[in-house]
């Protein structure tokens, strides 16, 4: 398959890489906490192409390995867990956030802007191939840092916790065709007991606090 | 022969499961015991080794060069001590009916898991490993941090989980990035991500995008070394975790993650020249000591205390490695001996903890009279972490201001007016609580208890005191080396 | 050597013998200004004789500070009278101690009587010691001026040596203005020191203004005899230095028995008129209130470090 | 010599651990420490002797592990000399402490007291002994921690506690300004070795000079008490048992003297503008003044001791100040004769106040009180400490022919050499120094003169007083040790100045025994003897001949006559300790005239009886001073800190968010610099 033009190609990863930033857009925009699971796992999809994109691209085959786990993981396991958790709680919509959603959306398009500045000077060192959507990635790792920042909802900010993971992977994958096969198993092992813990705190939250709210934890201060 | 380094990981591995399967308190205390003691072994065959080959190797995975051997001590050490020390602590809380058997089960099943971690992110060849390990390390403190489940645990807990997550992210997007600049120079293997390839073609890579990996390096692990702004999960999280835990923390974690960043730097610094690393690491050490001696000032609380001034140790660490040269000895130095200073500190204020049974600094006065071991303990861990003699931390903040004297004046009359604000603060709390009549009775402590921590903290003081004004031989050689490694050992006599 | 002895000696005596004259000179001079009769002039000589042959009267709450301390002021102040040269200007203890060493010799004096006036438990002898400490420590720095003024004239601090150059009209002072206002520092000092009016009033024994009477209280007996000889020849120290240092003129330059003669009867003459002086003032003047004499010294002082100015300006 | 020293570092570590080795033995513990720090004290005033009089200096050096620092040891006269001090005071202070710790035993733990001071005594001997800097910084720290320790041995009380925290803060910021005095060398002399100092590869730039005489000033000054730096002192001495008040008085703050004589005629060179001996003289008076006269209103004695400390700091500044102006001006015998005036004040202040603090702690053993207003009458009932405690006082009062008149008055012709100085300013600045130390000199001894009186004369004034008891043999022969000490050095300046000139030479550089002692040693006659001269032993054998001629005439004229003894008359009252002068009364007058300085507040409530308003019942007087440095200078520093910590207190507030939005930007800032 390799006389697919390279040109298509890159322009193929690219388009995936944009579907995944504007999941992000969507992620910051939406208030019910059901749908942005549902969006976490879409842009998962998404990012579960590009990879296999990649992979076909270049015939690095444990990138495939790579775009499985992500399916099994963030498209199937995360979500399932994260679902769980929301169903014990007592909102199922956020309705204070610290940021409200239009000025969220202005800083998340300033932040795109950002991470085309920054990225600029180290684009050209990349593969021809995927390099752009290092870009992409800065961007959606900056937009799920700032999601955490905006929610106030513990899930919320799980959800932006792993759209900075995703924004890593698409780091990762695209970027530099992928890290060695053994860190990618760790990486995604760490990812899991990582969403695992959490998850387990979420639910010692709700059950201490009878709320996962967590601007409410300020307790702890001088 | 690296058996010794295998042993150092595996160790506390078994050990955890051993405890985890254990059937009596007892059978987990003797295993504990053991681990204690091979840590101990463990650790001197290796410097030994090191000292004398430069290098041990087992093939990829483990691999110790200098620099980890030297953090092998202070894990080693440290980490021996804070077994014994969990024995009588857990033990105490047991016999007290504050935790059951089960969990005491768990809590060292735990507590191995993490010491294993640390030790394996140490003694890899490997930027990506190292980074699994540390995340290991980091998802294990986080179940131990909230390991008593009160509020205030689980909020701490939280605070750590996602501040450190984000942090821990954010370390691998720079690891990625070096990996992106590194890939086109060395190809796609997993050879790619080995320290020494990367120092050997350092010179070739792509300076923007290496400064940008080791600015998100910096913020990461940076968050894990609690170095400001990216302290605010510290003291919440030492305050709260069970105190072994909090000694742990203190003493092992921060270093390990100081740690990594040196060995992003000695990357960087190969590519862009010190100067860069090096005033990033300079201003953010300053920013520390001070953020630190501000809340030392106000503090209430003793464990919090103790978790301000590692803030501000680590600060200054910092800044000898920013600095470099005589710097960088300054600052191992100085992360050895803080980690033993500050681990015996806990170690007391765990003691105090269990006796009252509330952290209020000003209700327990009159230590040295109420509780001579804890009392005598912070005592000295207090004046070693002021920065006074005979102990190894004023040895090197002297160091670390003469080095940085000759290249920026002012940054030193600034380190040196923040060190006395830390100075004047941290005493002012220890000598107010080691020092006069004890006001209240709290509840005495189990002989076990006592015993182990005695132990436990005579170990501590004991290296504190070796290492104070002399260097053994062994280490000597570690030292030299390392210094070579940021290419600095022409600045040191 | 025993030519030196022997001029010791003579100066011992000298101081001795003229001392209780100079107080009974002055005693007659006041009593004349205030149109009494008043006391022979020997007067003086009768008490201490009298006393001497009394039997003193010791309290029994004190210690041997305070049986020891007559002896002590009698021996520093004569040994600084031994300092400066009576009625010859070169004297073999001129090595001993020069101008400074006179000031503290007076000093050790004055801390044994405060002492003293502590031993005896009454509240007066606290009041007068007291009194005595703030006077005694106001005067020096003025006293210490002046003196350097003067040493400066001579280009020394050693009294014969400035003595003598004065005497001898070597390095003489060219210019009189800053000689005099040193003088006058030098007078008003020694008026403290030694207790009389204005800062002291030595015949009253008024609980609200006595200085040093109320110190030596106590005493009895010999004992008081030996202070208020002590007394008499601080006072004389004082008007010797005046004299001589000021006005050295037919002091003996050489040490020939006719010199010597000579130099004593210039020296009766010189402190007889200083006593008069003295007389006539303690008689124009009122006691002053004791924190008004701090402004007496101030003027002093000042007094002192004009001589100073002056001397450096005028020498250039 | 080197094994000579060895054995004395030996003795002082035997005394470390020794008591520690066997606890629960307060006795043996008690002898043992002191045994050995008085044995090491011999070995000290031999060895600093051997210093002073041989040619060579005494090298040692041990090199270090660590970089930078090498154990390096030096022993030249000036080393000597201050080890001489440290020795002989050392000696007769553990004689004293053997009796006087017996009262402690028990309520303290010996081997933790014995230790403790012999480390002092050790660290004291390093730092002076010390020929690298880093070395120095180290034992300098240890022997400000160690004395720290030794104030705070009674932290059961709060005030003992807060005096040992100021002195040990105030320390460390003197350090830290030493700490920048000694890197301003290292950098010409790439080491911290001495040698390195006084030799760099290029010489230091005007303005560091200058920058490091400052720093060295505070930083050493700090330690030394000089007036504003003095606060703590009054705090922290008398709080330590009384031994220790005594060595810290009269010998730790001798070593800053040593290091600023170290830094600026050894290290600088001697090269100096005149300014900087100005600024030193004037520091140096305002020290003197300001320490005697915050000495006078106090009434605690061994507080009134600490602030006599300060006046004599001040005192030996005032030497070594126009000293330095005079060097300034290449007059070298006058410089050298004013380094010398400092000297001699130095070991001189070093013995007397030893001896008074003991005599305090013998007070206070008896007493147990620092009250002088509880005291009284002692000199009946302690007729030894009385004594000695009187010599003391005379010799710290400067009255001939002691000691301490002897280097006042060496400092009195210094300063009156002025008149050959080029600048008229400093031709008049100096004589009114000379004015000012007069006036401290006579305030001194009124203060001295209330001390002792007050405390040992009349009737006792408390119960404590009525029932005192001379001290034990031990504590008597410490006193009578560190008395004759000053005796010696009082009668014998022809012997001392010889040594103290074999100091002053190699820094000045000009050698003026010779011109010093006249009449083959009999007088010193600086710099002639026309100027000025003055014989000690011949002013005492004066003293002794008319005091004898005094009884000769009492008994020519008299006979002999038994007194008859009877009660003070007191206006027909019988005479009661209430009716005596206290203390407060005496230094009225002082207060009054120097109102303006010590700002009084005095508080006088009556309660009358009910029948009439002329019948007092009860009467309260209190009186305070305004401690005004504190108040103006350090508290609102202290404030400024405190306030400061509680407006950043938000930085910490709790929020997540807060904390996640701190890493964003710092992140995001980091990558636009990282551009």
């Amino acid at each position: 398959m390799q006389q697919m033009p390279l040109q298509i190609g890159s322009q193929m990863v690219d388009l995936c890489a944009a579907l995944l930033l504007l999941t992000c857009f969507a992620i910051v925009a939406q208030r019910r906490l059901t749908a942005c699971v549902d969006l976490f796992a879409l842009q998962s999809v998404f990012l579960a192409a590009t990879a296999g994109l990649v992979a076909f691209l270049t015939g690095i085959h444990h990138i495939y390995v790579a775009a499985a786990l992500i399916v099994v993981i963030k498209v199937i396991v995360i979500p399932r867990i994260l679902k769980q958790v929301i169903e014990r709680l007592n909102v199922s919509r956020e309705l204070v956030m610290n940021v409200n959603i239009p000025t969220g959306l202005l800083i998340c398009g300033i932040l795109v802007i950002l991470s085309c500045f920054i990225t600029q000077p180290i684009i050209p060192i990349g593969f021809l191939l995927t390099r752009d959507s290092l870009t992409i990635a800065l961007a959606i790792v900056l937009i799920g840092f700032f999601t955490m920042i905006a929610r106030k909802k513990a899930v919320t900010q799980v959800i932006g916790f792993l759209v900075m993971e995703n924004g890593l992977f698409l780091g990762a994958t695209a970027a530099a065709y992928g890290m060695p096969l053994i860190v990618e198993l760790g990486v995604f092992f760490d990812v899991l007991v990582g969403a695992l813990i959490i998850g387990i705190y979420t639910h010692r939250l709700q059950d201490a606090f009878d709320s996962v709210d967590t601007s409410k934890l300020t307790v702890l201060k001088e | 022969m690296a058996w010794p380094l295998l042993l150092l990981i595996t160790a506390p591995l078994l050990a955890g499961l051993g405890s985890l399967l254990a059937r009596s308190r007892r059978a987990v205390e003797v295993l504990q015991s053991l681990l204690a003691g091979t840590l101990l072994i463990a650790t001197a065959l290796v410097v030994e080794r090191v000292a004398a080959r430069g290098r041990v190797s087992f093939g990829l995975f483990p691999e110790a060069d200098a620099l980890s051997a030297w953090f092998d001590v202070i894990l080693g050490v440290v980490g021996a001590a804070g077994t014994l020390y969990a024995i009588g602590y857990l033990g105490e809380q047991l016999e007290r009916g504050q935790v059951s058997l089960s969990r005491f089960r768990q809590f060292f099943g735990l507590f191995d898991l993490y010491l294993a971690a640390m030790l394996a992110a140490l003694n890899v060849e490997n930027v990506a490993i190292m980074w699994i390990a540390i995340e290991g390390a980091t998802l294990s403190a986080a179940l131990l941090i909230g390991f008593e489940r009160s509020k205030a645990a689980l909020e701490a807990g939280w605070k750590f989980v996602i501040l450190s997550s984000v942090g821990i992210a954010l370390a691998l997007f720079g690891t990625i990035l070096l990996y992106y600049s590194s890939a086109h120079v060395l190809g796609v293997t997993s050879e790619t991500l080995r320290w020494s390839e990367l120092y050997r073609a350092a010179q070739k890579l792509d300076p923007t995008s290496v400064k940008m990996a080791f600015v998100f390096v910096l913020i990461g692990y940076g968050t894990k070394a609690g170095v400001a702004p990216m302290h605010t999960w510290l003291p919440d999280a030492h305050a709260e975790a069970p105190t072994p835990v909090s000694a742990m923390l203190s003493a092992n974690m921060l270093t390990v993650a100081v740690y990594a960043i040196l060995r992003f730097k000695a990357v960087v610094d190969r590519t862009v020249g010190p100067e860069f690393t090096g005033h990033l690491m300079v201003g953010l050490g300053l920013l520390s000591i001070g953020v630190a001696s501000v809340f030392l000032l106000v503090q209430r609380d003793y464990k919090r205390l103790f978790a301000y001034s590692s803030i501000e140790h680590i600060g200054i660490a910092f800044i000898g490695f920013g600095i470099g040269g005589a710097g960088v000895f300054g600052g191992i130095w100085h992360l050895l001996n803080h980690a033993l200073a500050k681990s015996t500190a806990f170690f007391a204020a765990g003691l105090v903890l269990l006796r009252h049974e509330h952290k209020m600094l000003e209700r327990v006065p009159g230590l040295l009279r109420q509780m001579p071991l804890a009392g005598s303990a912070i005592l000295v861990a207090g004046l070693a972490l002021a920065g006074m003699p005979p102990f190894g931390m004023f040895i090197s903040e002297v160091l670390i201001a003469t080095e940085a004297y000759a290249a920026a004046p002012v940054a030193v009359y600034a380190f040196l007016a923040l060190l006395t604000l830390a100075f004047a603060a941290l005493l002012y709390q220890v000598l107010r609580m080691a020092l006069g009549e004890p006001v209240e009775a709290g509840r005495a402590l189990g002989g076990r208890c006592l015993g182990f921590s005695a132990i436990a903290v005579l170990l501590n003081v004991a290296a504190l005191v070796a290492t104070g004004l002399w260097i053994p031989v062994q280490l000597g050689r570690l030292i030299t080396s390392i210094v070579g490694i940021f290419g600095a050992a022409a600045s040191l006599p | 050597m025993l030519h030196a002895l022997l001029l010791v000696g003579v100066q011992t005596i000298v101081l001795l013998v003229v001392a209780p004259f100079v107080v009974g000179l002055i005693r007659k001079v006041k009593a004349r200004l205030q149109c009494r009769r008043g006391a022979g002039v020997f007067q003086p000589y009768a008490d201490l004789a009298k006393l001497f042959r009394k039997q003193p009267v010791v309290s029994t709450t004190t210690s041997w500070i305070f049986t020891a301390t007559p002896y002590i002021l009698f021996a520093s102040t004569l040994a600084a009278g031994l300092l400066v040269p009576v009625f010859a200007s070169k004297m073999p203890l001129n090595f001993a101690g020069n101008i400074i060493a006179l000031v503290y010799l007076l000093a050790l004096g004055t801390f044994f009587l405060i002492l003293a006036g502590l031993d005896a438990g009454s509240a007066f002898g606290g009041m007068g010691s007291s009194r005595e400490a703030i006077v005694a420590s106001l005067t020096e720095p003025a006293m210490i001026l002046s003196i350097f003024a003067i040493a400066l004239t001579a280009g020394s601090t050693n009294l014969s040596t400035i003595v003598h150059k004065t005497a001898l009209l070597e390095g003489i002072v060219t210019d009189p203005a800053p000689h005099l206002m040193a003088l006058a520092a030098l007078f008003i000092v020694a008026l403290a020191e030694t207790g009389r009016v204005p800062v002291d009033n030595p015949a009253t024994h008024l609980e609200l203004t006595m200085i040093h009477e109320a110190m030596v209280l106590e005493y009895s007996g010999r004992y008081l005899a030996l202070v208020e000889w002590a007394a008499g020849i601080k006072l004389l120290v004082f008007l010797t230095l005046i004299a001589n240092v000021f006005a050295p003129w037919g002091i003996a330059t050489t040490h020939t028995p006719a010199a010597i003669g000579i130099g004593i009867l210039v020296y009766l003459v010189k402190v007889s008129g200083l006593a008069v002086l003295i007389g006539t003032i303690e008689s124009m003047f009122a006691k002053l209130r004791l924190f008004r004499v701090t402004d007496l010294l101030g003027v002093a002082f000042i007094l002192a470090l004009l001589a100073l100015v002056f001397f450096y300006i005028l020498r250039g | 010599m080197t094994t000579l020293l060895l054995a004395l570092l030996g003795c002082y570590a035997a005394g470390i651990f020794l008591p520690l080795c066997l606890p629960g033995r307060p006795r043996i513990q008690n002898v043992i420490a002191n045994g050995l720090a008085g044995a090491a004290g011999l070995l000290g005033v031999i060895l600093s002797l051997m210093g002073l009089l041989s040619a060579q200096p005494l090298l040692l050096s041990v090199p270090s592990t660590l970089p930078f620092l090498t154990f390096a040891i030096q022993i030249d006269p000036l080393a000597a000399f201050f080890v001489l001090t440290i020795s002989l005071a050392g000696l007769a202070v553990s004689i004293f402490a053997l009796g006087y710790l017996v009262e402690y035993s028990g309520r303290r733990s010996m081997g933790a007291l014995g230790a403790l001071y012999n480390g002092f005594l050790l660290s004291m001997t390093l730092v002076v002994i010390a020929d690298d800097g880093f070395f120095f910084l180290v034992v300098w720290e240890l022997m400000s921690l160690v004395s720290y320790f030794l104030v705070v041995t009674e932290h059961e009380k709060a005030e003992v506690r807060y005096a040992g925290f100021f002195y040990l803060i105030m320390m460390h910021v003197g350090t830290a300004f030493i700490i920048l005095t000694f890197l301003i060398f290292f950098q010409e002399a790439g080491s911290f070795s001495f040698e390195a100092f006084r030799h760099p590869e290029q010489p230091l730039p005007e303005g560091m000079r200058t920058f490091a005489f400052l720093l060295a000033l505070i930083g050493f000054g700090t330690k030394a008490g000089i007036v504003p730096l003095h606060v703590w002192l009054p705090y922290a001495h008398p709080a330590a048992p009384s031994h220790i008040s005594a060595l810290m008085s009269g010998v730790m703050i001798k070593t800053a003297i040593y290091a600023l004589i170290r830094v600026y005629f050894d290290f600088l060179g001697g090269q100096f503008p005149w300014w900087w001996g100005f600024v030193i003289l004037v520091v140096g008076a305002v020290s003197a003044l300001l320490g005697v006269l915050y000495a006078l209103m106090e009434h605690d004695l061994k507080s009134l001791l600490a602030y006599h400390s300060v006046e004599n700091i001040g005192i030996i500044l005032l030497g070594i100040g126009a000293g330095m102006i005079f060097q300034a001006f290449g007059l070298k015998d006058f410089a050298a004769l004013g380094l010398l005036a400092g000297l001699y004040h130095t070991i001189n202040h070093a013995m007397f106040k030893a001896l008074l603090f003991l005599g305090a702690g013998a007070l206070l053993s008896v007493t147990h009180t620092r009250n002088m207003e509880e005291y009284g009458g002692l000199l009946r009932r302690m007729p030894w400490t009385g004594f000695f405690f009187l010599i003391g006082a005379v010799s710290i009062a400067a009255l001939p022919p002691t000691n301490g008149f002897v280097s006042e008055w060496l400092v009195f012709q210094t300063l009156f050499l002025s008149f050959h100085l080029p600048a008229l300013f400093l031709k008049l600045m100096l004589p009114i120094a000379a004015a000012m130390l007069a006036l401290t000199g006579v305030l001194a001894l009124a203060c001295f003169a209330k001390a002792f009186g007050i405390s040992f004369l009349a009737q006792p004034r408390s119960g404590h007083a009525r029932h005192a008891e001379e001290v034990s043999p031990a504590m008597r022969i410490g006193m009578a040790a560190l008395a004759g000490v000053c005796v010696v050095l009082g009668l014998a300046p022809m012997v001392v100045v010889p040594w103290l000139d074999r100091i002053t030479e190699p820094l000045i550089g000009a050698s003026i025994q010779g011109k010093v002692l006249a009449l083959d040693g009999w007088a010193l006659a600086p710099v002639n003897v026309e100027f000025s001269s003055l014989s000690t032993p011949a002013l005492a054998l004066m003293l002794a001949g008319l005091a004898a001629l005094g009884l000769v005439l009492a008994w020519l004229f008299g006979g002999r006559i038994t007194a008859r003894y009877y009660k003070t008359w007191g206006c027909g009252l019988n005479l009661t300790p209430r009716m005596e002068y206290t203390a407060i009364g005496f230094v009225q007058p002082i207060k009054r005239v120097f109102s303006t300085l010590y700002r009084p507040t005095v508080k006088l409530e009556t309660e009358f009886i009910e029948e009439s308003r002329y019948f007092a019942k009860r009467r309260w007087f209190e009186f305070h001073i305004e401690p005004v440095f504190q108040r103006y200078l350090y508290d609102p520093v202290v404030a400024f800190f405190s306030t400061m910590a509680d407006r950043l207190r938000f930085i910490q507030s709790g929020s997540l968010h807060l904390y996640l939005t701190y890493i964003f930007v710092t992140l995001v800032l980091l990558l636009l610099i990282a551009m």
